[in-house]
């Protein structure tokens, strides 16, 4: 099994590292003209910072194997990968792609107006605080694992940990849960654009946010189809294990996405008149999230359902900003932290081993829930704590003239787009070719 | 001679680029523009929120005339870009003191 | 071998669930300005709906086990996928995502005046109507697969089924030549474009087409290669023949692509005195589409030969419905039925193992042309009815003056680009950098 | 083992031919809109051509087993794949797409004024004395691999062939110097663009340019992880040592190219004051380009040092050609010239077994230089020849006065953009919907 | 009847047409331009070779009016468009000798 | 005050700049247009139907100039925009009442 297993983990590697360039356009063509070089560049520089960081002590905070309260692990222990050998560099891989969208996930809640220096200052420093401390608590065997100590446990004690092990497939705490929070308190530090609710914002270029959201449904399958676990299971077990794991994983990311796609629509449809191709884009990026950590726990048909609801109520809080007076620009609350959050929660309903609606009572619904809740306490603060210490140092925000301007110029001192003289289409007129 | 600004809807283009050529009309410079009148624009959603586009899309011709065919070429104009629904646009007229031809050199009615 | 043919059919589902993005690129492109958005949401709400309607009962009706007249299977047995478990699931995604692309083939015949509410009440019933029977008959062992009783052994019977099954690897009848067909008569069905063949409609953004021709010929690499069935192989010679027929499959792919590339550029620069990118774009199409169903029966030679054809006749035959009348506006017929066909066609005379070309008599070449011609018949009755269904229901075409004005603004309420400012560039004056 | 590498190579052999589309993107973003078209056709072009030739001859002199002068082999032994047969028709298809690559690679240099046909020209015969030499030389068991009679032999005799053998692991000599002296070479012999070093010639679409950066380094992952060769291990050892080697590739072209990406920020930061999208793509290219020989010889920390290394110098090394007049347009001789020497040479210091700062002495940088002058010397001949020949029978390049309208009107009488309307965003206001 | 032409800053413009339609203008033709002038443009760096983009994006505004009514539209758009900063743009008034409305043949002050 | 108005070849535009600045002119505005004359566009053909694109670009240059230059710009523009080619455009001049500096309401000379 080690091989077919290998092969595929080196193409789940690489779909989850299109993921941010994928991100980068589906952002991209959200922002404004002005803006959208700014926007790509803050998921590309995450590439290469958190690439790097995790390399250094990245690998060793999340996994390394000397726990501090559970909490993270020694950053030195293998830092830089020391002792590190064999296929665990393939699992360093993996990993660290997943490192790399968290950070960029962020972005869209700061578009526009963030100083490039602060986002490449914030960036390690976050990953850090927040990022791999949640990583090891939930993978790692931590404090929101199953393990003995953890929070499942204190809850509902079992024999050697949880009785109930919290469920988080491929990432709805750790990482869409997580940027969410990070997206909103750095909204909040950062305050809203110039012109928020007033002024024209819309999407400058919708092919390329659909382009984007095909390419990370694409790459989704890496994160999610790759980011199975044989658990306990050896040899030819866990391989048949691994056969139908993966293909029922396959299939629930699918159409739990189909169905969030058509969840988002409809909502558009019945409130707005019309169902537009963002709202579709953002039906499947809204899908993808919610199933990501449930898509191990579902059948297909729950999975269908969990997508419908992630996207209609998706659909819905992206408007909360405009109530709310958060400037949150992308959404990366109303699609990462509200999905995050159905999804995880969801799990607790819908799961056909421990959901509440199979019959398997509460227990699952309250981890579930409990683990959400503590993910969002502690990236909150650290969020906060790195925000803070990056306006005292660099600085959050460009000058309102710069914004105005566009973050483009004044940030890369480029623009995006030089057409002069495509133009020349209006009106040739048309006539048949004789040889056609 | 004369300057005849024409802001048109942009189907129509084609059809007043004909019926000017038709009657004569060598040369003009045209450009895209948005217009701002009774016609108004639309209204799109992006995620929860509303824009109110109002502007909406025009043809603006630019034609130097003989004094003697303005009036004729704004008839032209006028009636061929015509679908009697709102937004149909406008023409104006306006005097000039001199135009040349950058090629040669040459000037007003030679020019054009 | 399960586990690296799992790790192959884990990344060919999603290639081929990427091929409908791809799609929506490809055609968006050749669209106008106005209307490239809702061409782009025919290709992702076909995604949305044929995932959710395939899992219900869409794999019960092609692959359930209860055969109806040889033409389709009971969609009740496997209602959403009731009784399925393990593996299944995986082909279920990987037959899934062929479905969705067949549906949004469709749609570039459509362009640009079909209303969207028409084009979602279309597909759910076209895909049970057309593509879901098709599937059963030549996949699901049904009338025009070898079995007994089946088309083929009408022809010529042989022991226990056809004497000459007929061979249709990945979807040359099932998918383009149904998708083809459905084009043509849906085309038929709602009208020309208003101002075809006499005002400019020409494509808005090359770059986007090209794009997406590069990505379907990835995704391709899913559809054919992960199309291949061990038949009654067991064991290591299933896996000797999985390696042999993956890497001759593979190769032959790509070669019949570049000679159709080539063959299309060929026709355009002797006909209009240029080769183009719309060329190129449409001719690696063309080659795609024509090894579809052959790309299993030729040797790389065959395979260059039956691209140059495919992409030369692909390029007339666009041409053909301005002759014709009928505004398949971009070309589903010229390049899926006819491709289709040449592929469908070609093996009888190019297949290495019953090709007339080899010596083999014209069987397959009968049977091929007797299958490909059912398909056509099977699918346009079908297109036909549900097509009149949905204009007595919701109607099938926009207003005049809204398609004049973009079926973007009316059906999504959004248009695609916004780039005020992306034009700054006329004229900045140059200098060389000091420090470079 | 066979079947997991199977799965493997299959996604390999996809993702390196989805890098030829890409590097449309990244060379087609850096054009003029007058001549993306035109830029994107090359590297189409050389997919259908090189494609064809190495079914027919290209495979026979690569890797044919009749050896000449050990420079090349016989082009008619395998000619159209004679012989042939099983899983090699999946190896074929791997090395036809690095053929493919390597070709299209070259257009960047003679951007907007290369009559197209004399690009269709070139190709064929490049490839044919530059490209298919070198990989035999290199690859296969030429004067450039560690045979007996090499040059790497001549140099430092050992047993049987030479006491260090070159190390090039996916192609820094017979891919990217290859490519980057070929691209200097015709970049002279066809002369500077009107305007060169007065005119603006930037980008006229950097997201195309992003995208095009994001799908190459996906690409990349089949590049080099794809180009592992057991050498003479067999069964369980080969098992193991490719469940290894692919592992530690994959993390080393991934860090290497973050580390190279953060490079050129920072050489444009400190020299220009701003760091740019161009900057962050183009440093993703020069890390890819730079860890490709050496992808299998580092360790993950050694990587990033070479990444940093080849971005920074690479970001300098663009400049140069306005210092020494010669416009290779879109910087193939600054990146893949330059990059490819930085990773040939950088394996002498770097390579944790043979590296001299690893204390292994000199005797492998000796090798590497040597290999890297040899092959930059045949390749710059080989392509002067072709050149020439070009150059007299179908001339090298387009009038001055198409030039100036731009090529792609004239060479395949297109415009690639038609945004007609595409601006109708002038400022409208903004009202907060009531329903959100 | 006066041809009123006014360049201004492209973020100006949404506070420009709510004035001159409280003002009572309901109909003007709108254009994205360049303007080269005292502000100057800005530096790119692209791979190491600077570029100099002289121009900056200015939006150009046609209104025609009522003679009676030039000035006063022309005060309106100065002070509306004004930051004071070098920049700002240009208003100039020309005369013309008719306007029509294409949709119904009205003139002058009854087209516009 | 004059307004002159130049349409030319858009590779012409930064020789004319230049030209124009060495004059003295240091302000005017730029947009992209497209001209119909006798410079004929091109054909394009698409999938087997040929398209006929009778437009090509030009640049359109405007220019508010004292009275007393407006001769020597129009001369300056047509020697340096010049090719001697079919296509290099119109330059033509008009009489404007008053032009006013948008960010200090200076007007006319002190405008300009
Ligand atoms: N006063 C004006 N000055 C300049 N252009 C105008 C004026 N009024 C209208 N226009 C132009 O004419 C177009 C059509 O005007 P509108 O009021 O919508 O319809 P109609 O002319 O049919 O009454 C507008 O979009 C605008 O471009
Ligand atoms: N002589 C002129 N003719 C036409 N337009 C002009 C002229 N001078 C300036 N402009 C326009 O006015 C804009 C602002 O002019 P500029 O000199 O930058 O600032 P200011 O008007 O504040 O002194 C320019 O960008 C240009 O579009
Ligand atoms: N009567 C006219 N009014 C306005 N612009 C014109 C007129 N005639 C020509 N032009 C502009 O001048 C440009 C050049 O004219 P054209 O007839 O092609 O060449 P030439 O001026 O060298 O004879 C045209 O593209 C158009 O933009």
């Amino acid at each position: 099994m080690d091989y077919g297993l290998q092969a595929w983990m080196l193409a789940s590697a690489s779909l989850v590292l299109l993921m941010t360039p994928a991100l980068a356009l589906f952002y991209g063509g959200m922002s404004r003209s002005k803006s959208v070089l700014n926007m790509m560049m803050m998921s590309f520089s995450a590439m290469g910072i958190v690439g790097i960081v995790y390399v250094l002590w990245g690998w060793s905070m999340s996994y390394g194997s000397q726990d501090i309260a559970m909490l993270f692990a020694n950053p030195f222990e293998l830092f830089g990968l020391r002792d590190v050998e064999g296929a665990t560099y393939l699992t360093v891989g993996f990993q660290l792609t997943f490192a790399v969208i968290t950070a960029a996930l962020i972005s869209g809640a700061v578009a526009d107006r963030l100083k490039f220096s602060a986002w490449l200052v914030f960036v390690p420093i976050w990953v850090t605080l927040s990022y791999f401390p949640l990583a090891h608590m939930v993978w790692g065997g931590g404090f929101l694992s199953g393990a003995t100590g953890g929070l499942a446990d204190m809850i509902f004690s079992g024999d050697g940990g949880a009785q109930v092990a919290p469920i988080d497939y491929a990432g709805g705490t750790v990482v869409h849960i997580n940027a969410g929070v990070a997206g909103l308190v750095l909204a909040l530090l950062l305050g809203k654009r110039l012109g928020f609710g007033r002024e024209p914002m819309k999407p400058h270029n919708l092919t390329l946010t659909m382009i984007g959201a095909g390419l990370l449904w694409f790459g989704w399958f890496g994160f999610n189809v790759g980011s199975w676990i044989p658990g306990d299971l050896t040899g030819d077990e866990a391989g048949a294990y691994w056969l139908s794991e993966t293909s029922l994983v396959w299939l629930n990311t699918t159409v739990a996405t189909c169905g969030a796609m058509l969840g988002w629509l409809a909502v558009e449809k019945m409130r707005d008149g019309k169902a537009t191709s963002l709202g579709a884009a953002s039906g499947v990026v809204a899908g993808l999230v919610a199933i990501t950590p449930a898509c191990g726990a579902l059948s297909p048909v729950g999975s269908i359902v969990l997508g419908l609801v992630a996207g209609a109520v998706c659909a819905l809080a992206v408007g909360l900003k405009y109530r709310l007076g958060y400037d949150d620009s992308l959404d990366v609350v109303g699609v990462h932290l509200v999905g995050g959050l159905i999804g995880t929660v969801g799990i607790g309903l819908l799961a056909t081993s421990g959901g509440l609606l199979y019959g398997d009572g509460v227990k699952q619904l309250v981890v579930q829930v409990a683990v959400a809740v503590f993910a969002m306490v502690w990236s909150g603060i650290a969020t906060l704590a790195v925000g803070l210490l990056v306006k005292m140092v660099v600085g959050l925000r460009i000058e309102g003239d710069d914004e105005i301007e566009g973050i483009d110029g004044l940030e890369h001192g480029e623009s995006a787009y030089d057409l002069v003289g495509a133009r020349s289409g209006i009106g040739g007129s048309h006539h048949l070719a004789e040889g056609a | 001679m004369k300057l005849v600004t024409a802001v048109i809807k942009p189907h129509k283009w084609e059809d007043v680029r004909e019926a000017l050529e038709t009657f004569g009309v060598t040369g003009m410079t045209v450009s895209e523009v948005s217009g701002y009148g009774r016609q108004k624009g639309h209204t799109e959603v992006y995620r929860g929120a509303e824009y109110d586009i109002a502007l909406v899309p025009k043809i603006r011709i630019e034609i130097v005339v003989d004094d003697a065919d303005a009036d004729d070429i704004v008839g032209i104009v006028v009636k061929t870009a015509q679908t009697g629904r709102i937004g149909d646009g406008k023409v104006w007229v306006s005097g000039i003191d001199t135009v040349v031809r950058v090629r040669t050199g040459d000037r007003d009615g030679a020019a054009i």
